[in-house]
């Protein structure tokens, strides 16, 4: 084998940080390398910058020892370079063959429609890729939308593929089949860098991993040779805590019923059939399932920003169907919304104002409409020191923080609150490791201090180790619900796919 | 220029003693492009500027609220005599002149009679437009390429203003006088700078029926013009004579001599013969009138013009400046 | 504070690059740049009346900037603030001039708040309603508003009930007591400055400080976090509609009592469009408004004077003015002209 | 009514009332999906005007008017980019500037050039076209045949421009530029090149627009007579949610109420509450007709590439 890509002492520099510190990373061809690093350490600007999208200040690329000075991204996709970048690079109101051939479209004038969708026929065929070129990208589900990325990237006859976290939101089947689909384009020569926070992952796919800290490359290894443990150590830079702890299994009363509830989409598709479940104080229920069976519309209606069809939703003992939302948060419900950009901050907000989303009316905050903002000041204070939001400067817009820290403001929010119920959709996406750990631990602080937890993810791992019961929802059915410790990987995966796995579940 | 010239050099001395005679000018909104008072108003001050050897200056209003600013400006400035154009600025006259009692000010269009120091020029543009309606009634007796069998004229209107319905409504009472039967068109296309609308406007009452089309609409106008010679139909201009517009089809022009105004009273002011109060231009005192009709509207339509130019001049005929609906 | 003084620096460089290529047009037409410069600040700024006249052009378009400002904050364009600000005036002249006998403690603010509520109605009843639920774009609702409510006063005015009696379309005076006193003898500066003022800092402190600018602006950020945060979109929406409208009339309403004392018939105001660029050039920020309105003010009253005094033409001004405002938006200029001073300075280092 | 309808004047009216506004909707199309939104195209619209009058007085051709209208319009629009785009300056600040600028810089011309009394009547105008076969059929003849050059050739660019727009690769480019302009750059296009294109259609199409108003129904130049036809586009754009077919339909709906208010008025209502006829019912029908239009996701957002 031969080095594909050479980066070579790399050093870029935003105004506020030195993302990359003198980088130094090499890619043999056909090789799978997958990079760690904790949020923010400079990942994605290493690969922004290998793609051509950011120019470094200093040191030098070589694709097969050949010198790269790349103006832009035209000229790294002529070089053979295709990247799926970390937060899709797609236009959701163009079809699936637009989005894959924009750029370097077949025919010109006109435009060949035709020829784009045979050739993207091709192409998804060898790959196993199956996707409907004339599907709009906005009407498919994350996975199909990656798939979409990938196609873009081997349409171009990407001889290195870049991958920034593309598994940060998949289901545990489309992250196998994306495995498989990086283990034949291995075969076939290709080389791969990979990025992820799941150090399973990394362990499964990858022949070397290379980690970085604080903008800098601190070693690679090859990956059979190291372990998890090792490696989240060699990233955080401290010693990890990998397992969750859980205490012991204490639930209380029902904090929330739901009964029959039947729920529709845009489309009056019922997405939502005949649900019922109940939570106790003092428990988190988890609710698996692959994207798109159900769970987003159920959410939705349980915090009344959608419309049911039928059925009851009790929460402690008192129907709440009717109430909007702010009445349902008022009753002490908390929120964390999947999307944390779209749906649950304002990005142009300060952090104290986005730490008040929800209870700017509250007496706490506002006196006769008026808000009080050295109480909210207090409270931003507050939060930030406790949730360990960064920077500390609370007057900053959401805007300008990571994703990691965002996160941490929503939490803060609707954890720093004392729900006596918590719905948690996905908390955890697309953050590393030290910043799972504290997620984690805070959910459970809080179910020790006996809350209920609906804990939606699409993390197997994380509702099997967090959940106390877990329930599977496919299809818009729940097909069973399983005690948390002896719930297996199988067991759930299958209830995903549809399968009923006994007898039990048809006699209800 | 070379007739300014000589006229200048012929009055050196008096011309060294106008020069210190000032004379300001402010617009309306509408500007010195309007095709209609601001332009004339300014283009008497021109000629006085050139005849007289008065020193003149204008400045354009840009909003309402300028009309006061601007007048004061010319006052402090002791200008001798200041002309607003326009019955918008009334308010802002009586304003001002009761500021500066030793400035004359000369008012167009409008009706201030209680100010020593201000002249009202008012025009009867009523009786112009009578004589143009009574021509263009005669007009559709006649039989030639540009006119039609059917007995219908038009007029559009900019807005629907005092200063534009007087020139209608005598439009109107002279055709009827010499054609009953004719039907008159009456639009307005709510605006005084848009050919475009005025065009379509005249073309639709070109397709209803008329064949000679009366514009009372500022720019608006140009646009009517040019749908009566694209029609191959009459046109008749407004305030000043519009013939150059047209040639062949402009047939006669509804003179407003606003520059005649302008001009006569700056001519007094010089000879401290400023007369305030309300001065009427008219008729019997050449202030209003119209063009000289081109060769397709034969003598005797003329004649019969004139015939009725001096009954109103003598009173017999009284022309009524309200828009008959 | 290099933030702060960025912020002030850029404008004030902008606007000399305008004046600069300003005076070469000028040169080429055969005008004293200087001299033109100097009667256009003379004129702003010159003497006491011409500050007053410059501070009373600023009044519409502080209130009319701060209506466009709010909508602007609640991310909705109010392209029809003009309609409003005509709407305001009619009624406000209505009340102005049809109530006898009411001491001006009653009357003016009776007519003012008349006014606020029919730009209110004006900006949120068809145009909010329409976007709130069936989405119909505000630009174009507010906009084709806006010339009914033009074509409405011409109504009212040519020959209709509002005309005053005798010939010429105006409607009558208003009545003493509905008049806002002028504070500077001979200037068109009334009390209204003081309205205007305090609608600053009103809007600022709405927006800034209290529940319901906290959920316009939210809603102006984020519509999709808004509803999930619990609040009541369309409800926002209307609202800050109506507020947009409610400031466009009230400015209406100032200017008649304060300045005009009737309604003239005429094509447009120009305010509502001008409050536009206020609004945008002040970053939609209420103080900011005041600055931004008072530039403009400044530069409408000076290229009067400077087309006396210095015998430039009214509409040299407009280019001039046009320039000045092109290039306090683009003062990115600035920035371009500084990093093609720096390579030129390597070039010559590296020769 | 029924006389009315069948009066071929007000279709063809709706016709010649509808193409200075479609023109200027269709320019407005490319440059918002390219994301620039174009508020500017009445000013642009004005100076093309004029420069098309001066152009054809001076060279005595109709024709060579039209094409310096649209190289000034044209020039115009690629300062405005310039600031736009590459300067990043607010796009709406900098449209009302270039009005303001438009509306000073061409009367000054006019009375610096031609005088106070207008531009020279002897200006040639484009020509009027007669379709054979079409003409002669009554009524449907009366409406099709016989207009100006400029509306047949806003046909043309209509069907040319939904052509461009949605089936060739470059329209294709200037969509994704306006909706993710991120995401097209990382598909190797040239954002900032794209987003110029966008604007300088818009100024080719403004100046077309403002010709015709200038040398296609007229032969002369006055002031300030794009009066708002810019910015009533604007509106006929979204109406017809930026496509080129949308906007032609909203500026047909929209000339077809101006021509009717003119037909209806010798009614007995007053002529003010006709005139807003065409406002009234372009709010209707936006409202009637649940016409949610969702702008291109980048509209108005200037972009800087990464560096
Ligand atoms: N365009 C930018 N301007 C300024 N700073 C930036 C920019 N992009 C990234 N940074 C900073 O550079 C650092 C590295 O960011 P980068 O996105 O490369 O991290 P990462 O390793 O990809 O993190 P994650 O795992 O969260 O994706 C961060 O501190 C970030 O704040
Ligand atoms: N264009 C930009 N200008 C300035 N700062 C930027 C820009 N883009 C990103 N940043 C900075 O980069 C940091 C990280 O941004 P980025 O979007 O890469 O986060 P992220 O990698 O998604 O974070 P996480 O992995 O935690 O989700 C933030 O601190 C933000 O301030
Ligand atoms: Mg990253
Ligand atoms: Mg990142």
């Amino acid at each position: 084998m031969s080095a594909l890509l050479e980066v070579k002492n790399i050093t870029k520099i935003f105004p506020k940080v030195r993302a990359n510190d003198g980088v130094n990373l090499t890619v043999e061809e056909g090789e799978i390398h997958a990079i760690l690093g904790e949020n923010g350490a400079g990942k994605s600007t290493l690969m922004n910058i290998i793609y051509g999208l950011y120019k470094p200040d200093s040191g030098e690329l070589k694709l097969s020892g050949e010198t790269l000075n790349l103006s832009g991204p035209h000229e790294a996709i002529e070089k053979g370079i295709g990247m799926v970048h970390q937060h899709f690079m797609l236009i959701p109101v163009l079809t699936v063959a637009e989005n894959i051939v924009l750029g370097a479209e077949p025919g010109g004038i006109p435009y060949n429609k035709k020829k784009a969708n045979e050739l993207i026929r091709e192409i998804s065929k060898n790959y196993h890729l199956e996707i409907d070129p004339d599907a709009k990208v906005k009407d498919l589900s994350v996975g199909l939308q990656q798939r979409v990325e990938i196609l873009k990237a081997f349409y171009r006859h990407a001889k290195l593929l870049i991958l920034d976290e593309p598994t940060a939101m998949l289901t545990p089947q489309e992250t196998e089949e994306l495995f498989g689909i990086m283990r034949r384009l291995k075969e076939q020569g290709i080389s791969i860098i990979f990025i992820s926070h799941k150090l399973d992952e990394v362990k499964e796919i990858s022949d070397k991993v290379t980690v970085m800290r604080r903008g800098k490359t601190v070693g690679t290894l090859n990956t059979k040779d190291t372990n998890e443990q090792e490696l989240a150590n060699l990233m955080v830079g401290r010693e990890v805590v990998l397992r969750v702890d859980k205490s012991e299994y204490k639930p209380g009363d029902v904090v929330l019923s739901v009964k029959d509830l039947t729920v529709l989409d845009e489309q009056n598709i019922e997405k939502v059939k005949n649900v019922s479940f109940e939570i106790r104080s003092g428990e988190i229920f988890g609710l698996a399932g692959i994207d798109g069976n159900g769970q987003t519309e159920l959410i939705e209606a349980l915090m009344g920003l959608r419309q049911i069809k039928s059925g009851v939703i009790k929460y402690q003992n008192s129907d709440i169907e009717k109430l909007p939302t702010r009445e349902r948060y008022k009753l002490g419900i908390s929120y964390i919304p999947q999307d944390r950009q779209q749906e649950g901050l304002i990005m142009k907000f300060s952090i104290a104002d986005n730490l008040i989303l929800k209870e700017y009316k509250d007496s706490r905050y506002s006196k006769n409409g008026v808000i009080q903002y050295k109480k909210v000041f207090e409270n931003a204070s507050k939060k930030v020191e406790e949730y360990d939001i960064r920077p500390t400067d609370y007057t900053l817009l959401a805007g300008n923080l990571s994703g990691g820290n965002q996160q941490k403001i929503i939490l803060a929010r609707e954890v720093g609150s004392n729900p006596k119920l918590l719905i948690a959709v996905q908390p955890t996406r697309g953050m590393d490791v030290g910043a799972i750990e504290y997620i984690h631990k805070k959910l459970l602080e809080l179910r020790d201090g006996g809350s209920a937890i609906l804990l939606v993810s699409l993390e197997l791992e994380e509702i099997m180790s967090l959940s106390d019961r877990i329930g599977v929802i496919h299809n818009g059915v729940i097909m069973d619900i399983l005690d948390g410790k002896s719930a297996t990987r199988e067991k759930i995966g299958l209830l995903m796919a549809g399968s009923q796995i006994d007898s039990k579940e048809v006699e209800v | 220029t070379k007739q300014q010239q000589s006229s200048q050099s012929n009055n050196t001395t008096q011309n060294a003693k106008n020069k210190d005679f000032k004379v300001g000018l402010v617009t309306d909104v509408g500007g010195i492009n309007d095709h209609s008072f601001n332009q004339l108003a300014y283009q008497g001050l021109e000629k006085a500027k050139s005849e007289l050897g008065v020193t003149a200056n204008f400045i354009q209003s840009k909003q309402q609220t300028d009309y006061v600013t601007n007048l004061t400006q010319f006052a402090q400035q002791k200008y001798n005599l200041v002309i607003a154009v326009g019955f918008l600025m009334k308010d802002a006259v009586e304003q001002v002149s009761k500021e500066f009692p030793d400035t004359k000010f000369l008012i167009i269009d409008s009706d201030i009679t209680d100010r020593p120091n201000v002249a009202s020029a008012t025009f009867k543009t009523e009786q112009c437009g009578y004589l143009v309606g009574v021509m263009a009634g005669l007009m559709e007796k006649e039989k030639n390429s540009k006119l039609n069998d059917q007995n219908v004229v038009g007029v559009v209107g900019g807005m629907q203003i005092p200063p534009v319905d007087s020139y209608i409504a005598g439009f109107q009472q002279g055709v009827k006088a010499v054609n009953p039967d004719t039907k008159v068109l009456v639009s307005y296309t709510g605006n005084f700078n848009d050919p475009a609308s005025g065009k379509q406007m005249a073309l639709t009452q070109i397709s209803q029926g008329a064949d000679i089309v009366f514009h009372v609409a500022g720019q608006t106008g140009d646009g009517v013009i040019n749908a009566a010679k694209e029609k191959n139909v009459y046109a008749i201009g407004v305030d000043a004579d519009q013939n150059y517009m047209a040639p062949d089809t402009v047939m006669t022009s509804a003179l407003k001599k606003v520059d005649v105004a302008t001009f006569e009273t700056i001519k007094n002011a010089l000879n401290n013969n400023f007369k305030s109060g309300l001065v009427y231009f008219d008729l019997a005192n050449d202030g209003v009138g119209y063009a000289k009709p081109i060769k397709d509207v034969p003598q005797s339509i003329i004649d019969k013009v004139n015939e009725y130019a001096n009954k109103i001049k003598d009173g017999t005929i009284k022309v009524s400046d309200q828009v008959q609906k | 504070m290099s933030k702060v003084l960025k912020s002030i620096y850029m404008p004030i460089l902008a606007v000399v690059i305008a004046i600069i290529i300003g005076s070469i047009i000028m040169l080429a037409t055969g005008f004293n740049p200087v001299a033109a410069y100097a009667s256009l600040f003379i004129g702003a700024f010159g003497t006491l009346p011409n500050i007053a006249n410059t501070l009373a052009n600023a009044v519409p378009l502080i209130i009319t900037g701060l209506g466009v400002a709010i909508a602007f904050n609640a991310g909705l364009f109010n392209i029809g603030a003009e309609g409003q600000y005509w709407i305001g005036a009619i009624v406000g002249t209505w009340i102005g001039y049809s109530f006898k006998g009411l001491p001006w403690y009653i009357h003016i603010p009776l007519a003012l708040i008349a006014a606020m509520i029919a730009g209110g109605l004006w900006g949120g009843i068809i145009p909010g309603f329409a976007k709130a639920y069936t989405g119909a774009h505000e630009v174009i609702t507010t906009m084709m508003m806006s010339y009914v409510a033009i074509y409405f006063s011409h109504y009212l005015l040519e020959f209709g009930p509002m005309m005053e009696k005798g010939s010429v379309p105006q409607s009558p005076l208003i009545r003493d007591s509905a008049v806002i006193p002028t504070i500077v003898p001979n200037t068109q500066l009334s009390y209204g400055i003081v309205i205007a003022l305090v609608a600053a800092l009103f809007v600022y402190w709405l927006m800034y400080k209290t529940v319901w600018g906290y959920e316009m602006r939210a809603v102006g950020f984020n519509q999709r976090a808004s509803k999930y945060a619990g609040m009541n979109v369309p409800f926002n929406i209307v609202l800050s509609l109506s507020l947009s409208g409610i400031f466009a009339g009230l400015a209406g309403a100032v200017q008649i009592l304060g300045v005009q004392h009737r309604l003239y018939d005429s094509f447009t105001s120009g305010y509502g469009y001008t409050a536009i660029v206020v609004a945008l050039l002040a970053k939609n920020n209420p103080i900011g408004v005041v600055f931004s309105a008072l530039l403009f003010a400044a530069l409408g009253t000076g290229s009067q004077y400077m087309q006396l005094n210095a015998q430039v033409p009214g509409q040299l001004t407009d280019v001039i003015t046009g320039l000045i405002i092109f290039f306090v938006a683009a003062d990115k200029i600035i920035e371009l002209f500084k990093t093609m001073f720096k390579k030129q300075k390597k070039e010559e280092l590296a020769s | 009514m029924k006389e009315i309808l069948l009066n071929p004047q007000l279709w063809s009216a709706t016709l010649a009332m509808a193409t200075p506004l479609a023109l200027p909707a269709l320019g407005g199309t490319f440059s918002e999906r390219s994301g620039v939104v174009n508020i500017a195209m009445e000013g642009i619209m004005l100076i093309a005007a004029f420069f098309a009058v001066l152009f054809a007085h001076l060279t005595g051709s109709a024709w060579l008017g039209l094409l310096g209208a649209v190289i000034v319009g044209m020039i115009v629009a690629v300062i405005f980019a310039w600031a736009a785009v590459t300067l990043t300056a607010d796009q709406v600040i900098l449209g009302m500037a270039i009005n303001i600028f438009a509306s000073g810089f061409t009367a000054y011309l006019l009375n610096t050039i031609f005088g106070f009394s207008g531009t020279p009547t002897d200006t040639p105008m484009l020509p009027n076209i007669d379709i054979p076969i079409i003409k002669n059929i009554p009524f449907i003849g009366q409406i099709l045949s016989g207009n100006s050059v400029i509306v047949y050739l806003m046909i043309i660019l209509i069907f040319a421009s939904d052509y461009f727009l949605f089936h060739t690769n470059l329209g294709l480019r200037i969509r994704a530029v306006g909706e993710n302009p991120e995401a097209a750059e990382t598909a190797g296009i040239n954002v900032i090149k794209l987003r110029y294109l966008g604007v300088a259609l818009s100024g080719l199409f403004s100046a077309i627009g403002g010709a015709y108003l200038s040398i296609g129904l007229l032969n002369s130049f006055s002031t300030d007579m794009s009066s708002g036809r810019g910015y009533i586009a604007l509106a006929a754009m979204i109406f017809g949610k930026w496509t080129p077919f949308g906007s032609f339909g909203a500026a047909l709906l929209f000339g077809f109420a101006t021509a009717l208010s003119m037909q209806l008025q010798n009614s007995a209502l007053s002529k003010n509450i006709i005139m807003m006829l065409p406002y009234i019912l372009t709010v209707l029908a936006l409202v009637g007709v649940g016409g949610k239009s969702v702008p291109p996701a980048a509209d108005g957002v200037p972009y800087t590439p990464k560096k």
